[in-house]
């Protein structure tokens, strides 16, 4: 059931503890906006919406990364070991798990499945960087799969089968795939679920709903790997508001609900007091991996003078911004790493290395700024705009309409720039072509998050900025936005690129770049990400919190699975 | 028919025939003007969840190459063309391999129902408070509470919407939130499905009706002004017809004409003027698939939704003017 | 300008298409309006048979299926500028129903003021109101009393007897008076038939004048034409053909004008 | 006889008529609605020489302060802030005006368009009639919001103006067919031959005989045109593709919605400026109203 | 219908009075009207134009619409005052009792109604219902008695010539055979062979259904044909009233006589009498003049007070 009212023989709403289907459910949120083609379910082609349940409740991942401590647990994988060169790795699974159809999971499955991504197009999702990086994949025994690399990638198992951000690389059963055009194959049919080795199967899906009844049969729990997780049911829900979130969470229509803004969050807290998040108090939320950037197109005057983008960053008042956009709830960010304890080490060496110092990024300055500007020949009259040679120093800020965080951000910062004298003007394009202008270099400034990768190690964030990936204006390339060019720095970052991870010897590589990079600032990191999910305790109780972190709370992220085997009753208790 | 010559019949017709084929053209061209580019606005999306796409120039190539992306525009178009022509819309470009029909199947009863609904609803409520606005022997107290009426009409129906959530759902509990139906119930003709749809319905139609009705009312009242010195009128009351006889069959029936072809072009608008109202509500109509296709420079969905648009568009245009001069015996198309 | 006459009706012929039924309104009907001397002709005949739809014809407001109206010798469809503001200025009309003519928008006043700027007839704005008041005052009636009138505060007489106060003022060479006094009282038509005497005589204006009203023709008409479905039936001298009808409908309309005398009845012969 | 000998059955005294008629104008609807509307202008205006309107700007007050006579309130923020830090009056005193201004924008264009090209189609018939009932047909059925999204690209930045008059180049077709529909039926009215007989030019015709008579049916248009470019400006801002850094009443009152002002129980942060949506509004139905009566001289007198 | 004496009038008119309000102050149309209708009896309302013929019938009706108001008077039919009784009292009376020709019946039809619908309604909202056929029947009978071909019955009004509307009318208001018929003007638009029909149909009804009739014209030829009395009009007043013969044959009343005089005929052309005339400003209050007996039933105003001195007639 859910918003009806009190109708259909289910309990009605806030029928807590009245046992019943509501009581053996867990509803969740999501907020990706209606799904338009339920009936595709297909974790191949990029179209497919996984965290619908796709990815929680029906697709097991192969190991899952804990974000607080850092270790990849095994999932169905049970280990992932590359050899010394990081050029050859050998993945071993669990003995005896099944597909939901009765079929055993094995190497067959897994082999088939890269050698699917490694002959077709790129059209596939991972099929290029399967492509870049396995030269070879080959089964070892019925549980065991060996992959040879072209070259050194002590980040393999990491970036694309432990759930590094959000979701992993989709194996699907060869007994059904066989044969099928893996571009065109909706792995659909009505009454059916799709064949995956999750303890739930699809019941419903529309493109509001999604509903999976619990599997007895789950893999599991007949090996012992884990007993059956305890809801008998998930529902995926599509609110489109935030109004209509918060709505049915106050009553309690919902038992998770995803990315709340602070005031969103408190109101529902006023009203349900059942509500936790992740901090029980300010800012609430659990850093989310993409920190919040301020991008200066590199390739367009005059922000192609370093020094012009130092002015910019003077102008910037972080604490304003995150006191405003976020209503507190965040923190500045200084380097463009996430706020988590491995990648805080990195942060810390750069403190250190006295590079703040040098490079004082966080110092709010607007003279500074002024001083400058004006040293550019700027010249300014009274309170308006600098100008030089008759024309304004203007900058056009874009941010995605459909992303209230990052425009309310952008438009701080376009304020702060105007107090300093630039005509800073913020314009929200429609989602599709603020990525496009931002990937083709058809911006001036741009609010984004293009630095996202890292989470343990520094390397994957970093290369994205690399001089290899810029390509000119008016070319697509979905990294190096800004069009960055400098080769000392894509030096020292190739150097972190085949130590393994952890190896101290990415400590000064990782500094040198660090330092050009401060240098030349390229784009201003400007706040740390939260996400802020709030969980409902009627029913359930067993949620992530920074109390009882036994993993990070991202409930729409395909380590959702640990989540939902942790989850009791609370009238169970 | 009455009033129509072959002539004109077939002007008419060729007319309607041309303006669909240049709507649909325009509609061709126009999304292709824009820098954005579905492939990439499709792994845009995948980055705002995952952070970051690997591979994703090759993708975006690939894609492109697919959906013939990279073919002359020439050659787009004409394929378009065909594809329109055979009611053929193809796969959508961001949910590839969905298709576009599917989609639009979906999302089509919601719209007509809701939407369709509650816009002739409105018509209707906001004629007969137009009318009875300027109507003699409205008695006193309507007269006084009916242009109250109107003031939703100056509330922005966003916040008409979400006001109506708030009483409604939240503190009344009277109504679901969201959504088009239980979905705990398979669609079909049983009665609780439809008492569902009924009471998911009632509310986004509600803020529709109030919302729009002030619009029609004013109109309604100028033209029942208007008609309210005519002759026939006098005659009518001089017959000793029943004031409500006169009001509908004499007064309304005459002011209503103009109205009547309002209500018509609007229906074209219907879906591109509701996509608020199915995104405050959840609706899953095609309003809302239009929105998503468009912010995702899905073409083949928009061109999908776009085409179906014109065609009833234009189709009730065709038809009014062909269907008016029964409705105005008066007017005649005769060439002058 | 060339000697060609005022106005001529060429086998004007008109058919209304409707629902495959097809309504012969004018039927070859010819008719030739000389410049001088001015005349009243009448056109005469029962409702319905096509008045209606010549004076339309002739005013340029129907076109029609076959045939030509000629000012001057020129087709009026086809005349340029500076000749289709002679043939305005020069032909002009009084319409049967003077409900509709005025703008409900407007003053009374608009009517003429419209008239003299259009024209260019006066030069200034005291000229411009003592031309109006002037031709007002031959309609009886005056400024004051009526210009600032909207059109629904006057009485269907009064209305016509603007209209024909219009007429006077813009002093054109042909007037088509479509039942110009079937709306008014006994003694403004004989006000309004003098009026239209005084303007033939005085001023040199010829009439079409299209009734049935057979006794005002009688009294002033100098040619009269009996229109009987679509075409000229008979025609001649006014008083001849009153007085001696020969075609059946003539005789039929002429025995049917009431009789003014309470004594002496209408003999209830055999009507249709 | 002597037509000159001129007998009077009654000669009464005849003064002119000193008693002025009262101008058709004062009628109490239409001055009401023109009050509210110009009050709301006025007020503004007015306003800006005592508010500081840089606080309608983001990062210029503190956040989320109710209006001064609630706990929390202040003086300095007499109807409170939202949750960017703008002040709510400020935003009243700059957002007013713009949104008056989106309004008359498009109400103005897209009655001059329609008026212009349905007349000439009702007047002229024939291909004229064709050619603008083609063009505006495919206006109708273009999706306003697709060619929004895609100027939205091109222009820099998006100021009032622009956006009124891109809102405004598809309201025109509605207005052009209906009233082209009224055209059509009004072409064939007495005065409209007596018009044609006056060899009036067709403009005249068109424009100061029928256009007059379908003056209540225009203003409601407009009136119409006028709310329906605000609605769709506002909707349009709430879609985010309004002008951004001068706000707008539409602007203020979705930004409160994306930011749970409802929710949050704040509701001066919408109350106000829907508010002031609504005099607006109101006013100009009102206006309308009352046009009609001024356009209908058979109304006047009538009680109201 | 109610059977009381026969001296009973079928239609009293007493103390009517009706004003336009205008921006210019009260425009006293009607002032002080009194007559009476004899069961079966035509009665000519004649007078000059905007004399008030129009709103004297409207009022009796009681129609008469903003501006327009009775200030006072009273309308007894029947043994009820029309103006005095409810408006719902008075509904099922307009049309079954007293039904309106009206003039300019150009604009009296319903544009979108055809015309067996207009004449179906008048029926139906006072017998309720009816059989198809019956009522088909029914109009074709009555378009019939206006001589009006069949194919009129399918018609919309704007298919209709001016004369086949106003005849349209006419059988609209027999169609129920009240007791009081008012017709404005209802032969005005009509040729003389036309008018001649429907003026004898008219008649013939009327005397057929036995009900009375109030003729308003300004073609003193057919008054003459066909009323019996005739009362006359000037600036609001009745200034004369009579039978058609007393009137014709001994005018008293200035106005009444240049009327007579200027009766075109079709013996003789004559010289056309032309009166210039200024109806008194009708805004200003003027008492009505009293009524002086110079016949049986031959009563004139005293037009010292009321219309004023008429000169000579030239
Ligand atoms: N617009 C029209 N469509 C179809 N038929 C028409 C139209 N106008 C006139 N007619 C027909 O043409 C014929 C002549 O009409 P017209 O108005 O000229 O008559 P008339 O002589 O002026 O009559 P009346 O004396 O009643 O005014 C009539 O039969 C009429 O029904
Ligand atoms: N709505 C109105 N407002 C002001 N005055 C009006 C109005 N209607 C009629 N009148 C005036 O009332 C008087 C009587 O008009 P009415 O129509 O009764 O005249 P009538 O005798 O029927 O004339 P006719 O023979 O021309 O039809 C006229 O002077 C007229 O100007
Ligand atoms: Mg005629
Ligand atoms: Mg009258
Ligand atoms: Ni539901």
């Amino acid at each position: 059931e859910g918003e009806g009212a009190g109708g259909g023989g289910a309990p009605g709403p806030g029928g807590a503890g009245g046992g019943g289907v509501r009581a053996r459910t867990v509803v969740f949120d999501f907020h990706g906006g209606r799904v338009q083609s339920p009936d595709l379910w297909n974790p191949l082609v990029p179209g497919f919406t996984v965290n619908a349940g796709f990815h929680q409740a029906l697709m097991e991942p192969l190991f899952i990364l804990d974000y607080e401590s850092g270790e990849t647990e095994p999932w169905l994988g049970e280990s992932f070991t590359p050899d010394e060169t990081s050029t050859v790795w050998t993945l071993k699974v669990r003995d005896g798990i099944q597909w939901s159809d009765g079929e055993d999971y094995d190497a067959d499955d897994i082999v088939f499945t890269i050698n699917l991504l490694l002959k077709g197009g790129a059209e596939l999702n991972n099929a290029a960087a399967m492509k870049d990086w396995v030269k070879s994949v080959e089964k070892i025994d019925k549980t065991s799969v060996r992959f040879t690399l072209n070259r050194p990638n002590p980040r393999f198992q990491l970036d694309y089968f432990s759930v590094k951000i959000h979701g992993s690389l989709a194996i699907v059963p060869q007994h059904v795939w066989e044969g099928k055009d893996p571009a065109k194959f909706k792995n659909y049919e009505a009454g059916k679920s799709p064949v995956f080795t999750g303890p739930y199967r699809l019941t419903s899906a529309s493109p509001t709903k999604f509903t999976y009844e619990r599997r007895a049969d789950w893999w599991g729990a007949k090996t012992g790997f884990m007993p059956l997780p305890k809801p008998e049911r998930l529902e995926w829900v599509v609110s489109e508001t935030e109004d209509i979130r918060v709505a049915r969470a106050s009553d309690h229509q919902l038992d998770s609900v995803a990315d709340l803004t602070a005031g969103a969050f408190e109101s529902l807290r006023a009203r349900n007091p059942e509500v936790i998040s992740w901090l029980p108090a300010k800012p609430y939320a659990w850093p989310d991996p993409c920190t919040r950037l301020f991008s200066l197109n590199n390739a367009v005057a005059p922000w192609n003078d370093r020094e012009m983008r130092w002015a910019v960053n003077h102008a910037l008042d972080r604490d304003e911004i995150v006191r405003i956009a976020y209503e507190g709830t965040t923190t500045p960010a200084r380097f463009f790493f996430p706020d988590y304890p491995p990648m805080q080490e990195y942060v810390d060496l750069i403190e250190k290395a006295g590079l703040f110092e040098e490079f004082p990024i966080t110092r709010h300055d607007p003279d500074e700024a002024k001083r400058i500007i004006e040293s550019k020949g700027y010249t300014r009259s009274g309170e308006g705009y600098y100008t030089k040679d008759g024309k304004e120093l203007r900058i056009q800020i874009d941010a995605p309409t459909d992303f209230i965080e990052i425009w309310r951000y952008a438009e701080v910062i376009g304020e702060q720039l105007q107090r300093v004298g630039i005509n800073a003007t913020v314009r929200k394009l429609a989602g599709g072509i603020w990525g496009d202008n931002l990937n083709n270099g058809r911006f001036e400034g741009a609010a984004d998050w293009s630095a996202c990768g890292s989470v343990t190690e520094p390397w994957f964030s970093m290369q994205l900025f690399q001089s290899r990936a810029v390509v000119p204006v008016g070319k697509g390339s979905t990294s190096n936005a800004v069009r960055w060019k400098n080769d000392d720095y894509s030096r020292s970052v190739d150097q972190i690129a085949n130590l393994p991870l952890g190896d101290p010897g990415i400590e000064k590589p990782f500094l040198a770049a660090a330092r050009v990079w401060l240098r030349d600032l390229p784009f201003l990191p400007v706040a740390h990400a939260r996400k802020l999910y709030a969980f409902d305790t009627t029913y359930w109780t067993g949620w992530a919190t920074q109390k009882d972190n036994y993993l990070q709370p991202t409930l729409d992220w395909g380590n959702a699975h640990k989540i939902i085997h942790r989850l009791r009753p609370t009238n169970a208790q | 028919m009455r009033g129509l010559t072959t002539g004109y019949v077939v002007r008419r017709v060729g007319m309607f025939l041309f303006t669909i084929w240049a709507s649909a053209t325009l509609m061709f061209f126009i999304p292709r003007l824009a820098p954005g580019d579905p492939v990439q606005a499709m792994v845009t999306r995948i980055t705002s969840q995952a952070g970051y796409v690997e591979g994703s120039g090759q993708l975006v190539a690939a894609w492109r190459e697919r959906f013939g992306l990279d073919d002359p525009l020439l050659v787009q178009y004409l394929s378009y063309l065909r594809s329109m022509v055979t009611f053929d819309f193809g796969y959508s470009l961001s949910q590839f391999p969905a298709e576009v029909g599917t989609m639009i199947g979906r999302a089509m009863p919601w719209t007509i129902g809701l939407l369709a609904v509650s816009t002739i609803l409105s018509f209707l409520a906001g004629s007969v408070i137009g009318a009875l606005m300027a109507w003699r022997r409205t008695p006193g107290l309507l007269r006084v509470f009916l242009p109250l009426s109107l003031t939703f009409t100056a509330i922005p129906f966003y916040i008409l919407g979400i006001v109506l959530i708030y009483v409604f759902v939240f503190t009344l509990r009277l109504f679901p939130i969201s959504g088009g139906y239980r979905s705990d119930l398979s669609p079909g003709i049983s009665l609780a499905f439809v008492n569902s749809v009924v009471q998911h319905g009632t509310l986004p139609a509600l803020s529709i009706v109030l919302a729009s009705m002030g619009f029609w009312a004013l109109g309604m009242r100028g033209m029942m002004v208007t008609v309210a010195g005519e002759d026939y009128l006098t005659l009518a009351r001089a017959k000793g017809l029943r004031p409500l006889d006169i009001l509908f069959r004499y007064e309304i029936r005459n002011a209503i004409l103009p109205q009547v072809t309002a209500l018509v072009l609007g229906i074209g608008g219907i879906v591109g003027g509701t996509v608020l109202v199915e995104y405050l509500f959840g609706y899953p109509g095609m309003g809302a698939l239009l929105y998503q296709a468009i912010s995702n420079a899905d073409y083949t969905v928009m061109q999908g939704i776009v085409f179906i648009l014109i065609l009833t568009t234009v189709t009730a245009v065709l038809l009014i003017d062909l269907i008016y001069p029964l409705l105005d015996p008066r007017i005649s198309y005769e060439r002058r | 300008m060339s000697d060609s006459p005022l106005l001529e009706v060429r086998s004007a012929t008109k058919v209304y298409e409707k629902a495959g039924e097809r309504t012969t309104a004018l039927d070859n009907v010819s008719l030739t309006l000389p410049d001088a001397p001015a005349t009243i002709t009448t056109i005469a005949g029962e409702s319905g048979s096509g008045k209606t739809t010549l004076s339309d014809a002739i005013l340029g407001f129907t076109t029609l299926t076959s045939g030509q109206i000629l000012h001057r010798g020129r087709d009026v469809g086809s005349l340029d500028k500076e000749d289709f503001l002679t043939y305005r200025r020069e032909v002009q009309a009084i319409f049967q129903d003077p409900f509709g003519v005025y703008n409900p928008f407007y003053r009374i006043r608009h009517v003429f003021d419209l008239a003299v700027k259009r024209f260019g007839l006066a030069t200034s704005k005291a000229q411009a109101r003592e031309l109006t008041e002037d031709a007002l005052r031959v309609v009886g009636m005056r400024g004051a009393e009526v210009l600032d009138k909207h059109p629904h505060q006057l009485s269907g007489g009064q209305r016509q007897r603007l209209m024909m106060a219009r007429a006077y003022l813009l002093k054109p060479r042909l007037i088509v008076a479509d039942e110009p006094v079937s709306m008014v009282d006994a003694s403004l038509r004989a006000l309004i038939l003098d009026i239209m005497l005084r303007l033939r005589d005085e001023q040199g204006i010829s009439f079409l004048y299209i009734t049935h009203d057979l006794s005002t023709a009688y009294q002033i008409g100098d040619e009269i034409c009996i229109l009987y479905q679509g075409s000229i039936v008979e025609r001649g001298d006014t008083r001849e053909v009153i007085d001696n009808p020969r075609h059946e409908y003539s005789q039929l309309l002429i025995s049917s004008i009431p009789i003014p005398d309470p004594d002496v009845k209408w003999e209830t012969g055999p009507l249709t | 006889m002597d037509p000159t000998a001129v007998t009077q059955i009654q000669e009464q005294a005849q003064e002119p008529d000193t008693r002025r008629p009262t101008s058709p104008w004062a009628n109490r609807k239409l001055l009401v609605g023109a009050g509210m509307v110009v009050g709301v202008l006025v007020l503004t205006l007015i306003g800006r020489l005592f508010w500081d309107t840089t606080l309608a700007r983001a990062a210029s007050s503190p956040l989320n302060l109710p209006p001064f006579w609630l706990p929390g309130g202040s003086l300095a923020h007499p109807l409170g802030t939202e949750n960017s830090g703008r002040d709510l009056l400020a935003l009243l005193i700059v957002g007013g005006p713009t949104t008056l201004q989106v309004g008359l924008v498009v109400g103005v264009t897209s009655m001059v368009i329609g008026i212009v090209l349905g007349f000439a189609a009702g007047y002229r018939g024939g291909a004229v009639d064709a050619v603008i009932r083609t063009l505006s047909d495919t206006a109708l059925t273009i999706p306003t919001l697709a060619i929004l999204v895609v100027i939205s690209a091109y222009v820099r930045q998006m100021d009032v103006t622009t956006m009124a008059l891109i809102v405004a180049l598809f309201a025109w077709a509605g207005p052009t067919r209906l009233i082209r529909a009224q055209v059509l039926s009004m072409r064939e009215q007495g005065y409209v031959r007596m018009a044609r007989l006056t060899a009036l030019p067709t403009k005249d015709i068109m424009f100061k005989e029928m256009m007059p008579n379908l003056l209540p049916y225009l203003a409601a248009s407009f009136i119409g045109s006028c709310s329906g470019g605000i609605l769709a400006a506002v909707g349009l801002e709430a879609l985010g593709l309004g002008p951004q850094r001068i706000p707008t009443l539409g602007m203020t009152v979705s930004n409160a919605i994306s930011g749970s002002a409802i929710l949050r129980g704040m509701w001066w942060w919408w109350g106000f400026p829907t508010l002031v949506l609504m005099v607006i509004f109101i006013g100009l139905f009102l206006i309308a109203i009352g046009l009609d009566e001024v356009a209908n001289p058979r109304l006047r007198g009538a009680k109201a | 219908m109610n059977d009381e004496t026969s001296s009973e009038p079928a239609l009293r008119v007493s103390g009517l009075r009706v004003h336009y309000r205008t921006s210019g102050g009260d425009v006293i149309a009607v002032n002080d009207v009194d007559f009476g209708l004899g069961r079966g009896e035509t009665l000519g309302l004649v007078g000059e134009s905007g004399s008030g013929k129009s709103t004297v019938a409207m009022a009796i009706l009681r129609l008469t619409s903003p501006p327009g108001r009775i200030v006072a008077g009273s309308v007894q039919l029947g043994g009820a005052d029309l103006l005095a009784m409810s408006e719902a009292e008075l509904r099922p009376r307009r049309w079954r009792d007293i039904a309106l020709i009206p003039q300019g019946s150009m604009n009296s039809l319903n544009p979108v109604l055809r015309v067996r619908r207009q004449l179906a309604d008048a029926i139906e909202t006072h017998e309720g219902r009816q059989p198809r056929a019956q009522l088909r029947e029914r109009i074709l009978h009555l378009l019939s008695l206006v001589h009006l071909p069949a194919r009129v019955y399918d018609l919309y009004p704007h298919e209709l010539s001016g004369g086949m509307k106003q005849r349209v009318c006419i059988a609209m208001a027999i169609a129920l055979e009240p007791s009081v018929i008012i017709a404005d003007e209802p032969t005005s638009a009509l040729d003389v062979v036309v008018q001649r029909t429907v003026a004898q149909t008219l008649l013939d009804v009327k005397r057929r259904l036995n009900s009375s009739m109030i003729l308003i014209g300004h073609d003193m030829a057919l008054q003459a044909q066909l009323v019996d009395r005739i009362a006359v009009m000037y600036a609001g007043n009745i200034v004369e009233i009579g039978t058609v013969r007393d009137v014709f044959r001994d005018p008293r009343h200035p106005y009444t006589r240049h009327l007579i005089a200027t009766i075109p005929s079709v013996r003789e052309r004559k010289p056309l009498v032309v009166k210039e005339m200024h109806t008194p400003d009708l805004r200003t209050r003027r008492p009505s003049p009293p009524m002086i007996e110079v016949g049986p039933g031959h009563l004139v105003a005293n037009s010292d007070l009321g219309a004023g001195q008429v000169g000579a007639d030239v």
